[in-house]
């Protein structure tokens, strides 16, 4: 392999230098802005975290794992999975080995950065080795690779329900020249590479073009125009890189190691938020999972476009969609990036200015105080919601009863709320001051356990308050183990349940087990075709702000639509809200997993 | 101002409606057409687990905001845990967690003004 | 032989019964003592809850009765009873021999002038429900100020509920036509503030819950709980009316441009003089007296003598119409079982 | 405003007030506040209609504001009533006229509780047989004393030497009729012209030459209230339905308030002094107040009494200005000159509101 061209340079590269240049430095000032923008102690904990080789190793693996390799999108569809890791790790492959070629035969060239793009056209092959033919082949391998992935993706612009997708984005202007010049990189290198292979060698893909095009095409002067046009192509797609969805690539490598660090997201688009939102691929994952997409018209109102309008500060797009959402948080978790939709609302919505402000100075928690004289192991706190719903307190008191715990009611008469619904509605200072009082009452109790039966209440209890010493359970923990210590029997019933996992507390507190264990322990469990990790929200959810009780009619009919296609003969959830919701609409009957319980008491 | 008499004009207590500036609560309807729909059922009030210690009641909120009585609206808004109890129990489905905070957004209180 | 039944009153129960007792083959008679068929419903211009012109439906009825013999501008100058027929006199000197009467001598409005303290007939601008039907069919009426209309107020139970006004039954109607009639002003002056004053809204019927939180969402009505205590003419001719919103108990006052009286239904003492004179009891109401309020409503102490629509209390039309149709089928079973 | 349809009312509220042959019982407090109006009743009836009124020095106040103000209960109020038709029937009457506004209702109000509960009468007539030995028979008619000025209105328009015109305009004066609360409100039927529209002062103010103003508080307590006023915590409260009504009247720019009652000229006349000294606002001409009086005054100016025979020095606020309007002629030295021109001293006038 010997240079054809002792300067080493043609004007074509030009393209592609410019596009290069431009993206990297701005990838390398944004990186600089989101780092900047960390307050000081996460700033600190980011580049700490390089330090700690466990932290090093998670990133690394994320790196491959979700950047090339795209494992979540894999899991969720294979057709999918292979469109990305294919255009991703092939044209990962064909850079890593390209640099590997110009090492090896030109290294006198290795700072040219255009050397390893564009190799085929500055070298002549001088002898064929072994050697030689492997990397050739390997080259061609990889661009069949991204070839067969550029393909498609194509089919799926046209046809998504193949990739398991019922709706996509809406791609805006810059992501369709984005994805028109990412679609020609490819096939332009292969015609590029396929003219110049009688001179720079090439392989099973490119030798065999050159030979067809031979057949037509004499003089090699031809080749020239293409290797432009795949400059062109290659600087097009990196100049307009930072303006569409394919800004994820870069920004995907910082988000990994700021998450990895455990940095939490602060603001709706400073810091950790900026990086998820350019790390948003505008795939449109969020679209089809979004429970309030079961209204066709709210699909834009799913994440990606929050971020799309966050990139665009549409004030007026980002309070709707932001005001709107549940916070089911189920985006989140079905995000192949990671982005915390739910998260960024509520920052958002935390930056939101009340001229009234709270004022709880009458509400005072020395009379739930003076009620509680004697000290009881188990605290139970009802919520506001269950006041509503007498059953759920019937039932888990006769379990508690039955198990002989010793117990008392915090809030049985009213009480104060938890604080969540404010903290979601983004106004924490209120919120803080609830969760003071509050911990005022259960710590002057002297209990030891602080039963709830309310996710919301469970998850604001577990994250945001600080009650050391004091073991916080949900009462699906609770009977759960309950049952497990023989405290309690259920006679299982034939009755064909399924469980309905709350946002709040699958995907919120990640209890997804032990109100399964119960449920099987009074009937046949069945499962909802979707279920778990990516159970659908209720529609009740309190953490849509502006959703009114018309809107929320669909959501739930379309929750139970999946809950009941297994044709369960009761539907059983966790908490109350879910519980009164599906009531609603519900064609069978719906309970809580303690009133199933205590109905099959034995 | 005590005077040489030992006693004073009262300003009257009674609404009205020619004074009342709708200008806000056209608003507030704006960003929740329910607000107009309270029938005074007092469910709401009701179950207001704030509401047993400082009287807070979103029916009186509207009532009053509608009545041009700002001031002792806002007064019961202030002390809202936001806890959704009322709008599970509101018959006409009115969204009042929503109202509320459009409320606290809308509208300023006396000091703040 | 066709049987003849004398129907009293040609509103509109009185023709529905005749058209379902021609439709029967027997020869019913209307008395009218206007000049025109239709009674109240022939003067109002739409009808709740769909709005549909009251006309279309008199007409309808009219047309289905047209067979039966009808006497306009004809009182009943004397009624008696001989052994089982009935005699009466009519004012154009007919009379007529029956076995059947039919009463369908439905309601007077109650006089609003009667409640002074809402200024009716003194004010420049005060008109009934009633009066603003009139003007929306397209008659002229001076109380009504179109340049000026920014306010509007309604009051319900303008003499309905009301024992000091000796007419203390709920008169049915009003609080669905209030919001009716508030919403079709609303729609005529969008920029009006439009303000009901009620003591209860009773929305019982069909629709009228939709047309009540329709008039509170979308048209922005006021509701406002609390009876019209007292009404003032201001220096500018508006009217100023005091009520307490007994909602929040505290007084209100609202100068309006116009103000509507809801007046009630009250009973028509002329059905009262003419069943009078056969000895029909009167209810403690002041309405005809049915033989009972459940299955009987229809049936009166005497035999051959019926009832139908509102002589024997509020009623709404279609409420009317169907008592008309169940009076025509009494009336046709008590012929066949004569025979 | 239409007339014909107050006509319409008036004529369905006309009493039957007695011609002649009264037997008169005067107020409690009037005699202080405007001592010469029912001097001047006394002299319209005999001097200047020429009827037979009778008066009883053992008469006592009716007991009215003590029942009002709850300290004394139903039957014992029932028994000074009871004992006042009692002198009436021992002087040989059948027609009762009161003077005052409470008292008239007061009378009226048991006379009603008597048709409705006989059993409460027999029980009045016992008490009072056991506490004076005395027996009663109930008026044949009961009026005020309103009612006999208004009765005839015309006639002493007749013989008036002046009318309520501008002199200057030839303009009908801007006159506020009020009524006293009791003399209507309880029992409509019981009074001229009702309670919605009364017409017992408008009548005199109609035949005397001048205009009603009918502005939107007419209907409004003059504030007085009994318990409101006596209670001094409570004067505030007094006052502001004082200053909601005069603000309602304010833009009509009457000219004059006639009154029938006791309590209202007194109030209506006096607050606008405290008014002016608490807010600095007076609803009168120039910094004056608008004139307050009772119908037995104005009846006897446009008879053309001397005005200070009329006790129209003790008004708070100036009359001046008002019969200069009218062309009263009177004596401005001689305000405060008392009978035989005795120097009654002149009062120190009061910053807020302009006086003479």
């Amino acid at each position: 392999m010997r240079d054809l061209y002792p300067s080493g340079f043609d004007s074509f590269i030009l393209p592609f230098m410019i596009g290069m240049t431009f993206v990297l430095c701005w990838c390398g000032i944004g990186a600089v802005r989101v780092i900047a923008e960390l307050d000081r102690e996460d700033r600190k904990k980011f580049f700490l975290s390089f330090l700690n080789p466990k932290i090093l190793g998670k990133n690394i693996r994320d790196w491959f794992c979700d950047c090339l390799f795209h494992v979540k999108l894999w899991k969720r569809n294979k057709l999918l999975g292979y469109m990305h890791s294919s255009i991703a790790f092939g044209w990962f492959m064909i850079i890593v080995i390209g640099h590997i070629e110009v090492f090896i035969y030109t290294p006198e060239r290795i700072h040219r950065m255009w050397y390893p793009i564009f190799f085929r056209y500055f070298v002549a092959v001088t002898e064929s080795t072994m050697k030689g033919s492997f990397f050739f082949f390997l080259m061609d391998f990889f661009l069949l690779m991204i070839l067969s992935g550029i393909i498609l993706a194509m089919v799926k612009r046209v046809r998504s329900r193949l990739f398991g997708m019922r709706r996509t984005t809406r791609a805006s202007l810059t992501d369709l020249i984005g994805l028109y010049a990412l679609w020609s990189i490819f096939p332009l290198r292969l015609l590029a590479e396929g003219f110049t292979a009688d001179i720079s060698g090439g392989s099973f893909l490119t030798k065999s073009l050159n030979m067809v095009l031979h057949s037509f095409m004499s003089d090699s002067m031809n080749a020239l125009p293409v290797w432009w046009a795949y400059s062109i192509a290659l600087g097009v797609f990196m100049c307009i890189l930072p303006f569409s969805r394919y800004m994820h690539i870069p920004a995907e490598i910082l988000l990994i190691p700021l998450r990895n660090a455990g940095i939490k997201l602060k603001h709706e688009d400073k810091g950790v938020a900026r990086a998820e939102l350019y790390s948003c691929p505008s795939c449109g994952v969020c679209i089809d999972t979004c429970p309030l997409s079961a209204v066709p018209a709210n699909s834009r109102d799913a994440t990606v476009y929050l971020n799309r309008q966050l990139k665009r500060h549409n004030e007026k797009r980002i309070d709707q969609i932001s005001e709107k959402c549940m916070l089911c948080g189920k985006c989140s978790v079905v995000c192949p990036v990671g982005v915390e939709g739910d998260k960024i609302r509520i920052a958002h919505r935390s930056r939101k200015k009340y001229s009234i402000a709270h004022d709880y100075s009458l509400i005072d928690e020395g009379k739930f105080i003076g009620n509680m004289t004697e000290k009881r192991r188990v605290l139970y706190f009802m919520g506001c919601m269950t006041a509503l719903t007498p059953a759920i307190r019937k039932a888990v008191t006769a379990i508690m009863d039955k198990a002989g715990e010793d117990y008392t009611i915090m809030d049985g008469d009213g009480g104060i709320c938890c604080g969540r619904p404010m903290l979601v509605a983004g106004r924490k200072d209120a919120a803080m001051e609830m969760i003071e009082k509050n911990t005022k009452i259960i710590k002057s109790s002297g209990a030891s356990v602080l039963l709830v039966n309310c996710p919301i209440c469970y998850k604001i209890f577990k994250e945001n308050y600080s009650l050391e010493g004091i073991e916080i359970l949900h009462h699906t923990e609770f009977i759960d183990r309950l049952v497990s210590e023989g405290r309690i029997a259920i006679d299982r019933s034939e009755t064909k349940y399924v469980y309905h996992d709350p946002c709040e507390l699958g995907r919120g507190c990640g209890i997804y087990d032990q109100p399964r264990n119960v449920v099987a322990a009074a009937g046949t469990l069945v499962e909802a075709d979707v279920n778990g990790k990516e159970s659908i929200c209720c529609g009740g959810s309190i953490g849509s702000l502006s959703l009114g009780f018309d809107k929320r009619k669909a959501l739930t009919e379309n929750a139970l639509k999946h809950l009941t296609c297994g044709s369960p003969d009761a539907i059983v959830t966790a908490c109350p809200l879910c519980k009164t919701t599906f009531n609603r609409y519900s064609d069978r009957p719906v309970a809580d997993i303690a009133e199933v319980t205590a109905e099959r008491l034995i | 101002m005590m005077n040489i008499f030992g006693f004073r004009l009262s300003a009257s207590s009674a609404i009205d409606m020619d004074k009342v500036d709708r200008t806000l609560f056209d608003k507030l309807c704006a960003e929740e057409p329910d607000a107009r729909r309270c029938m005074s059922c007092g469910s709401c009030s009701a179950t207001c687990p704030a509401g047993e210690f400082t009287g807070m009641s979103v029916r009186k909120v509207l009532h009053n905001l509608q009545r041009g009585k700002e001031r002792e609206a806002l007064k019961m808004v202030s002390s809202c845990m936001l806890c959704g109890k009322c709008n599970m129990v509101c018959p006409r489905g009115i969204n009042t967690r929503h109202l509320i905070l459009s409320v606290c957004r809308i509208y300023k209180t006396e000091e703040s003004r | 032989m066709n049987e003849i039944v004398v129907i009293i009153g040609g509103g509109i129960a009185g023709m529905e019964a005749a058209a379902q007792l021609l439709k029967l083959g027997h020869s019913p008679i209307i008395i009218e003592k206007s000049d025109r068929l239709g009674g109240h419903v022939g003067k109002w211009n739409m009808l709740f809850p769909d709005l549909t012109p009251a006309k279309k439906v008199v007409d309808e009825l009219a047309d289905s009765c047209r067979d039966a013999n009808i006497f306009l501008n004809t009182e009943i100058s004397s009624l008696n009873r001989l052994k089982d027929r009935y005699n009466l006199m009519l004012s154009n000197g007919i009379s007529i021999s029956t076995k059947y009467i039919l009463f369908a001598t439905g309601f007077n409005m109650f006089p609003a002038q009667k409640k002074e303290e809402y200024g009716y007939g003194i004010y420049d601008h005060v008109v009934t429900n009633a009066d603003l039907e009139h003007w929306m069919n397209g008659n002229a009426d001076k109380r009504m100020d179109t340049s000026g209309m920014k306010t509007i107020g309604f009051v319900h139970c303008v003499g309905s509920r009301d024992e000091k006004a000796r007419n203390p039954q709920c008169s049915k109607v009003c609080c669905i036509t209030a919001i009716k009639q508030a919403i079709e002003l609303k729609n005529m002056y969008p920029d009006a503030q439009i303000y009901c004053f009620y003591m209860d809204l009773r929305l019982f019927g069909k629709k009228f819950e939709d047309f009540y939180t329709k008039a509170q969402r979308d048209h922005g009505i006021h509701f406002i709980r609390g009876r019209v205590s007292e009404v003032s003419e201001a220096m500018d001719g508006r009217l100023v009316v005091k009520a307490e919103d007994t909602l929040i108990g505290k007084p209100l006052k609202v100068s309006v441009d116009l103000l509507v009286l809801m007046a009630g239904m009250a009973c028509n003492p002329d059905s009262e003089k003419i069943a009078s004179q056969i000895a029909l009891p009167i209810d403690t109401d002041g309405f005809l007296k049915s033989s009972d309020n459940i299955i009987h409503i229809t049936s009166s102490a005497k035999k051959g003598v019926f009832y139908a629509g509102a002589c024997t209390g509020p009623k709404t039309v279609p409420e009317t119409l169907a008592e008309a149709r169940s009076a025509a089928l009494d009336i046709h079973t008590a012929i066949i079982k004569e025979r | 405003m239409i007339y014909q349809g107050k006509q319409n009312i008036w004529s369905d509220y006309q009493k039957e007030i007695p011609d002649d042959h009264w037997y008169y019982v005067r107020s409690c407090i009037r005699q202080n506040f405007f001592p010469a109006s029912e001097k001047m009743f006394m002299e319209i009836c005999r001097n200047v209609l020429g009827k037979d009124i009778y008066e009883n020095e053992h008469h006592t106040t009716c007991g009215g504001i003590a029942y009002h103000c709850d300290t004394i209960p139903q039957e014992t109020v029932m028994t000074i009533v009871a004992r006042q038709f009692a002198l009436m029937t021992e002087a040989g009457y059948e027609n009762y006229v009161a003077s005052c506004i409470t008292s008239f209702g007061n009378y009226t109000e048991i006379l009603e509780t008597w048709n409705e509960y006989p059993e409460l009468e027999a029980k009045i007539r016992e008490l009072l047989w056991k506490a004076c030995r005395k027996e009663f028979r109930k008026p044949k008619h009961l009026a005020h004393s309103s009612d006999l000025i208004y009765k005839f209105r015309n006639e002493i328009a007749e013989k008036a030497k002046f009318r309520l015109v501008n002199k200057e305009t030839g303009e009908p004066l801007r006159v506020v009729e009020h009524i006293g609360c009791h003399y209507a409100k309880m029992f409509p039927s019981k009074g001229v012209g009702g309670a919605e529209y009364p017409y017992v002062l408008a009548g005199m103010i109609e035949s005397w030459g001048g205009n009603v103003i009918d502005y939107p508080e007419r209907r409004h307590c003059c504030g007085y209230g009994f318990r409101q006023y006596h209670v001094k915590a409570n004067r505030g409260y007094s006052i502001s339905n004082t200053h909601k009504k005069f603000e309602s009247m304010e833009p009509y720019k009457p000219d004059m308030i006639i009154t029938n009652c006791p309590g209202c000229p007194y109030f209506l006349d006096r607050w606008q002094y405290v008014i002016a000294e608490m807010e600095g606002k007076t609803y009168g001409e120039n910094g004056f107040g608008i004139p307050v009086f009772t119908y037995e005054e104005v009846a006897g100016m446009v008879l053309g009494y001397d005005p200070w025979d009329l006790g129209l020095q003790l008004h708070q606020v100036a009359v001046e200005p008002l019969l200069d309007k009218i062309g009263i002629e009177y004596s401005p030295e001689d305000k405060y000159k008392g009978l035989n021109k005795k120097d009654i001293m002149k009062p120190e006038l009061p910053s807020g509101i302009r006086c003479f």
